[in-house]
């Protein structure tokens, strides 16, 4: 299943810089986000119910860029899949970013479910994969062992009673047809096509939201995204401004829990440009000449 | 002597020789002449009612034959081997070398990884869908299944009426391809994550304890 | 075990023991490891060749087993016969009653529906291998080729001498069965096929190739 994507996806990049000593991911090696994320587990020989969760978010993000630079409808793909993992590695490592409360909320309860979530996924891919490869053992052992299998016997053969034979060579051709005329495979989940608005770029709702917050100095997080088109376009809007939290330009602030979210303009004055900001979370077409180690750059240092 | 092969359609062990006891070789000779014809492995039951005896005969005649033929010093070049549900005759695995190269076809080809842990799935979760075997391998497996299917390692299960979903669980062919008798052998799911210390700290709930729970 | 089989291919039986003679059993068991898997008789030349061992201690250690299982109050339920063609096992005639009800009870009279599809798809693609053909069918079709074996319609096509895989065809029979002179007079595809100009032009490989690709 892989090996299709092994054509047109050379061996991929190395990371430099890496806390572990640099890892290297080919795509072959992987044959799915689970196997990646036990890979990047075991290389750093972490404790899974205590791993430094951002690190290992960092690494995959920068896979996932790699990935989505190769060609072709696998990659794409692929990339989808993996995208459900990121995601969800994406809300712990946003859990990161955000001025720590108390750890009693209702969202941290939430990305800790989400986290076990993962973990229990993970552990239970970790075991099948661990059961293929008995399977595998066992079948190799089995090989030697060939089944006595031979035709029967011509007096036994005649035994058998007469064939009913009325099949007419037009029901033959339709048989044929039949069985030559391609499949379509059922569907085996629900589209989701209508799920996904088109890509939707943080820098470009980073722009949009500075713009607004320079008109009016401070607003609260749902008239920031107020004007926005759909879910996805919130959760940009949402990404963005972690982003510029992070990078100094707006401050937070909430009178009460579950209060709105007041989202200042700190009018900083290095001159803030939403172009500045490296789209890590979304496919940006636009950006596949960057090599990988720029981006990784960007991710390691925003991790530490 | 065939008369007395349909005059006594189940006699009881009991009473006397049986029609099969008659002939040279006798039971153990009974039995082994229909080894030779199957092509798939055959279950006690089925030989006691071809041969007229009772099933408890033939399970220790097929027990005294896999001695006889596994026998010490000068074991034969074939085995009996229990698997699959039934008794089958192989070739001695010491001679596969030799044996292999009548043996040409598909037999020996290698699965990918990614068909082995599709494989896994199927066979610990079984019957189960498509999507829930994506689900649980992260990736598409459509094209694996296929493989799978045509490899005759797995088929569709009946439709149980109830879900759209096909359906796909094991074949008996699975099971001989790895020697075992049902699919109750399959050794236990253990996670065996690098390092975790002790797994039972963590409790994983639902998705995996009805893992383990589907192989008991 | 293997590398003595692959280092000498036809020693002198006088210059020590072969590569078989080490193994459990020696070279009567190894002869019978072959004669338990093959489908047709073999030779005593080459099992000689495959065993590595001169002509004579072939042909001796055949005549010892046939003596063996032949023998005497306690004959074996098989036996090893030497047809025109070379050395076969059977199963032992005495039991043939046993034996031919065992055969017809599993036996019906009309195909199935798989093996009627199976058939179709040789009779069109001919001379095609298993692999291609449960590629095509997306199920295993090992037991259905051997039905339609067994019953005549198809047979193994002389060897190409290129592709290792035996390739089947239809048989006279089958013809004389559909009432037809010769496989031209099956009916075109092409008309039926939708969207597809003809069936030549459908290369069966391209869809498939992956599930080919990896039982390769």
């Amino acid at each position: 299943m892989t090996a299709p994507a092994a054509e047109n996806t050379a061996t991929c990049s190395t990371v430099p810089d890496d806390a572990a000593g640099g890892f290297r991911v080919s795509l072959q090696n992987f044959s799915g986000p689970f196997d990646l994320l036990l890979s990047l587990i075991a290389k750093r020989e972490m404790d899974i119910t205590q791993i430094a969760m951002a690190e290992v978010t960092d690494e995959f993000i920068v896979y996932l860029k790699v990935l989505q630079q190769s060609d072709g409808a696998k990659s794409l793909d692929e990339t989808t899949e993996f995208l459900v993992i990121a995601s969800t590695l994406l809300e712990l490592k946003a859990a990161r970013l955000l001025p720590n409360h108390e750890a009693e909320t209702e969202e941290d309860m939430a990305l800790l479910e989400a986290r076990d979530l993962l973990f229990a996924r993970l552990l239970q891919y970790k075991a099948f994969k661990h059961a293929a490869g008995w399977i595998s053992g066992t079948l190799f052992e089995e090989s030697t062992s060939f089944p006595r299998q031979v035709g029967l016997e011509a007096h036994f053969a005649a035994l058998l009673p007469e064939l009913i034979f009325s099949t007419t060579p037009d029901q033959l051709a339709r048989l044929a047809l039949g069985a030559l005329t391609p499949k379509t495979p059922a569907p085996t989940e629900v589209g989701i096509e209508h799920l996904h608005g088109g890509n939707v770029s943080v820098r470009e709702q980073a722009a949009i939201i500075t713009a607004l917050l320079k008109e009016h100095g401070a607003l609260d997080f749902t008239a920031l995204v107020a004007n926005a088109a759909n879910h996805l376009e919130v959760v940009a809007r949402f990404l963005a401004l972690l982003e510029m939290y992070r990078e100094k330009v707006i401050a937070f602030s909430q009178d009460a829990p579950l209060d709105a979210l007041n989202v200042r303009w700190l009018n900083p004055e290095h001159g803030w440009d939403p172009d500045a900001l490296h789209e890590e979370y979304g496919p940006a077409p636009h950006e596949s000449t960057e090599t990988s180690a720029t981006p990784s750059a960007g991710t390691q240092e925003e991790a530490s | 002597m065939s008369q007395g092969v349909n005059a006594a359609p189940s006699p009881n062990p009991s009473q006397g020789p049986a029609a099969v006891d008659l002939l040279p070789g006798g039971l153990d000779a009974g039995i082994e002449a229909v080894l030779m014809v199957i092509d798939e492995p055959i279950g006690a039951p089925a030989l006691a009612e071809v041969l007229e005896v009772g099933e408890e005969r033939v399970t220790a005649a097929l027990l005294r034959l896999r001695a006889q033929y596994d026998g010490g010093d000068t074991p034969r070049g074939f085995e009996l081997r229990e698997l699959a549900g039934g008794w089958r005759i192989f070739s001695r695995r010491d001679f596969a070398p030799f044996v292999s190269r009548f043996v040409i076809d598909g037999q020996t080809a290698r699965l990918t990884q990614a068909a082995l842990e599709t494989l896994a799935v199927i066979a610990y979760r079984q019957p189960v869908s498509r999507g829930r075997i994506a689900a649980i391998r992260g990736v598409n497996v459509d094209s694996v299944v296929r493989t799978l299917l045509t490899r005759g390692l797995i088929h569709e299960a009946p439709d149980d009426g109830e879900s759209g979903a096909t359906l796909y669980q094991t074949t008996s062919y699975f099971l001989e391809r790895l020697g075992l008798g049902s699919i109750s052998e399959l050794p236990r799911l253990s996670p065996h994550l690098p390092g975790v210390g002790d797994i039972d700290d963590y409790d994983v709930d639902s998705p995996w304890k009805s893992a383990n729970h589907e192989t008991t």
